[in-house]
């Protein structure tokens, strides 16, 4: 269980962070609309970042019910 | 301190209704004293009213599924323009021609025009009424369902 | 004051009604989809009450009858408001709004919680009269300028739209999401069912934000 | 832009650590380091995740993604200088945000938390009031053309400076340890936020550090104009402080208070509205 979201959020994370450099280089150089661009980052930023997080350590925890006082 | 008096009526949900009904005749009666509003005589979609058409007061002119001349914000769109008495049913059409009153019915059965203003130009609006009358009946009868 | 919520990027025409996408119309979109999407794919969660003086707890678990209707309903309310967020039609922008509000209270007409559908009522009735100064404003709105669109509006040619008109659809539509009055709302929000209860507040915040951009045009 | 983004992300965090800071002092607190939130932020990403066992899985991870979604976006409208009602409706839409956090996970106190978050709604309806009376002065909303407008007519600040006071209040009401902080009271234990832990809580740090930066850099840029970049820092960090003194010194009201005073605010400023209105337009 534990390899399979780690694998899953490490190729999310990698899939973002392709996606927005790629759509900032090809802005940069002209080759892609702004618009198309500020779609891309706003899609792919916050996929990339809390996958990453995801990545780092996800899933050793077993599920657990919410806190529900001291 | 009048500001905990406010919220203290305010959190209360029993007070919501006279809270919002009491904003509203505030509200109808600025507008009262607003009148008079000045009417804009370009209207779109302006009436003629025939008195003695089977289909009164929802006739538009001209004989069913052809088209009559009305003023549409953008003609371009909608080559159909007019065509209002298309939303007579083979049926309504058969009514209309036998009787006088099929404008006293005309809302009660299906294929009579649903609303006055919903020519065939503002298709959208009459999707979106039907589409609420179905939303409130399916509430209706889920609530009927669940208290029998 | 032309162009408030940007040029319109893209105009769609159903006949008299254009639905366009100027830069908010369709971040408002954009959002009401996203937030449809995800009542359509995520489950309702499981509330969890703690039982006074002890340890133990409950969950409420919603059954599968219970979640299809308000799935359902959730779904409508979603379609509803991102009708209202397009369209480009004041009188259509009305029905959007009053389709929202009985949707709203669909949502949480089939929670069992005598609490939340005390609320819902009193939210019922309010959103009920609400659609008379609604639809009030809209006819105000064609009798004084002529015209619904609300890109024709927006050109500055026709009659200026009377205040009047404004502050009822305003009213109106304050009435339908309850924007400030949030005493009843935030009752029926105790409600179970997480992903279909926010459909309520997202579509009343947005048919608020979009009734900011149509009082400004006009 | 993707720098940029991460830079304002790193420095509204900075924004919230000082603000921390400033309270501490004034409160005679050592208080926590400026730089905690980053800490915060980096520790949380690093903590082991997983969805509670009640929570409603596919919102409760999906609401993180449209919360630093949603100020992703804002944050580019700002900066290409969009339109003024496309960042206060995000701001708008954050109740959502915090509302979801809070009912998804199915925890008595998240659900509190967003339910709370769904009452104070109310205090943004002063935004709306001030940002129409900005349209009145300026004839736009678009950034670019208010930084114009004021370019040629001198900053808003003193032009519509009732509209200064409402928005500085809604500044208010979403840092934390405010007057109108309802949503984070510590009878709640963390609010909205108490079932989202590790990387659903660094994301969630994330957005409220895009958050601050876009808030704060928006007010400068509407009520002062464009400013160079340095001064532009200064001014936020100058901004900051002195929303943490208006913090340190006053209590947290109750969750009606603190609604029905703002809902005064805003007839105060429809009042106003109303007079830029017949006096502004002929």
């Amino acid at each position: 269980m534990t390899g399979r979201i780690k694998r899953v959020a490490g190729r999310l994370a990698a899939c973002g962070i392709v996606a927005c450099g790629a759509a900032a280089a090809l802005y940069l150089y002209g080759m892609l609309p702004f618009w198309a661009y500020a779609a891309v980052t706003v899609l792919g930023f916050p996929a990339a970042v809390v996958a990453l997080f995801l990545w780092w350590m996800a899933d050793e925890g077993k599920e657990d019910i919410p806190f529900i006082g001291y | 301190m009048i500001i905990r008096r406010i919220s203290h009526y305010l959190c209360r949900y029993e007070h919501i209704v006279p809270l919002f009904a009491a904003a509203c005749a505030v509200l109808f009666m600025a507008s009262v004293l607003a009148l008079p509003v000045t009417y804009h005589e370009d209207q779109l979609y302006p009436k003629a009213i025939d008195r003695q058409s089977p289909l009164d007061p929802y006739d538009r002119g001209g004989p069913p599924f052809t088209q009559v001349s009305i003023h549409a914000q953008y003609p371009e769109n909608s080559p159909t323009a007019g065509l209002v008495t298309s939303y007579l049913t083979p049926f309504s059409l058969f009514l209309a021609d036998t009787t006088l009153h099929l404008g006293t019915t005309i809302v009660a059965h299906p294929g009579g025009i649903i609303d006055e203003i919903l020519y065939n130009t503002r298709g959208l609006d009459t999707v979106v009424e039907t589409t609420i009358l179905l939303v409130a009946f399916a509430i209706a009868s889920f609530l009927y369902r669940k208290v029998r | 004051m032309g162009s408030l919520g940007g040029i319109p990027l893209y105009v769609l025409e159903f006949g008299d009604e254009l639905v366009y996408f100027s830069p908010y119309t369709i971040t408002l979109f954009l959002l009401a989809l996203t937030f449809t999407l995800l009542a359509i794919v995520s489950r309702p969660e499981r509330q969890v009450d703690v039982a006074f003086g002890g340890d133990a707890y409950t969950t409420k678990i919603i059954s599968v009858d219970e979640m299809r209707f308000r799935r359902f309903m959730a779904i409508a309310c979603g379609l509803a408001s991102m009708g209202a967020m397009v369209t480009g039609d004041v009188f259509n922008f009305t029905l959007f709004t009053a389709m929202v509000g009985i949707t709203n209270v669909g949502i949480v007409a089939a929670v069992k919680s005598p609490h939340v559908q005390d609320a819902a009522y009193q939210y019922g009735l309010v959103a009920l009269s609400a659609t008379v100064p609604l639809f009030g404003a809209a006819a105000l709105y064609a009798a004084a300028t002529g015209s619904l669109s609300m890109i024709e509006l927006a050109k500055g040619t026709l009659p200026a739209v009377p205040l009047v008109a404004k502050a009822l659809l305003v009213i109106g539509v304050v009435g339908e999401g309850m924007a400030p009055f949030y005493a009843a709302k935030a009752e029926m929000f105790r409600a179970p069912g997480a992903p279909y209860v926010i459909m309520c507040s997202l579509s009343s915040l947005l048919i608020f934000l979009r009734v900011a951009e149509v009082v400004m045009i006009g | 832009m993707i720098a940029e983004l991460v830079l304002a992300m790193l420095f509204g965090l900075l924004l919230l650590g000082i603000h921390r800071k400033v309270i501490a002092r004034i409160q005679r607190r050592p208080g926590p380091p400026v730089w905690q939130e980053i800490l915060h932020a980096a520790k949380f990403s690093f903590k082991t995740t997983w969805v509670p066992a009640t929570a409603s899985g596919a919102l409760f991870a999906g609401i993180v993604l449209v919360a630093v979604g949603i100020w992703t976006a804002a944050f580019f409208v700002m900066m290409t200088g969009g339109s003024l009602l496309i960042i206060f409706g995000i701001y708008m839409l954050h109740k959502i945000v915090e509302h979801a956090f809070g009912l998804s996970s199915g925890s008595p106190y998240g659900k509190f938390g967003g339910v709370r978050s769904v009452i104070s709604a109310a205090s943004e309806i002063p935004l709306f009031v001030s940002v129409a009376v900005i349209g009145l002065f300026t004839g736009s909303l678009e950034l670019t053309e208010i930084t114009a407008w004021e370019a040629v007519h001198g900053p808003l600040f003193f032009t519509a400076f009732p509209a200064v006071v409402a928005m500085y209040l809604v500044l208010l009401s979403k840092m934390p340890f405010g007057p109108f902080s309802i949503v984070e009271s510590k009878e709640l234990v963390s609010g909205y936020k108490t079932e989202h832990f590790g990387a659903w809580r660094a994301g969630l740090e994330v957005c409220n550090g895009l958050k601050t930066t876009v808030l704060l850099a928006t007010f400068l840029l509407v009520f002062a104009g464009q400013l160079p970049v340095l001064w532009m820092v200064i001014g936020m960090i100058l901004l900051t402080v002195s929303l943490s003194f208006a913090c340190a010194v006053t209590p947290m009201l109750s969750p009606f208070d603190s609604v029905t005073i703002q809902s005064l605010v805003t007839a105060l400023m429809l009042v106003y509205a109303g007079i830029v209105f017949t006096g502004v337009l002929p």
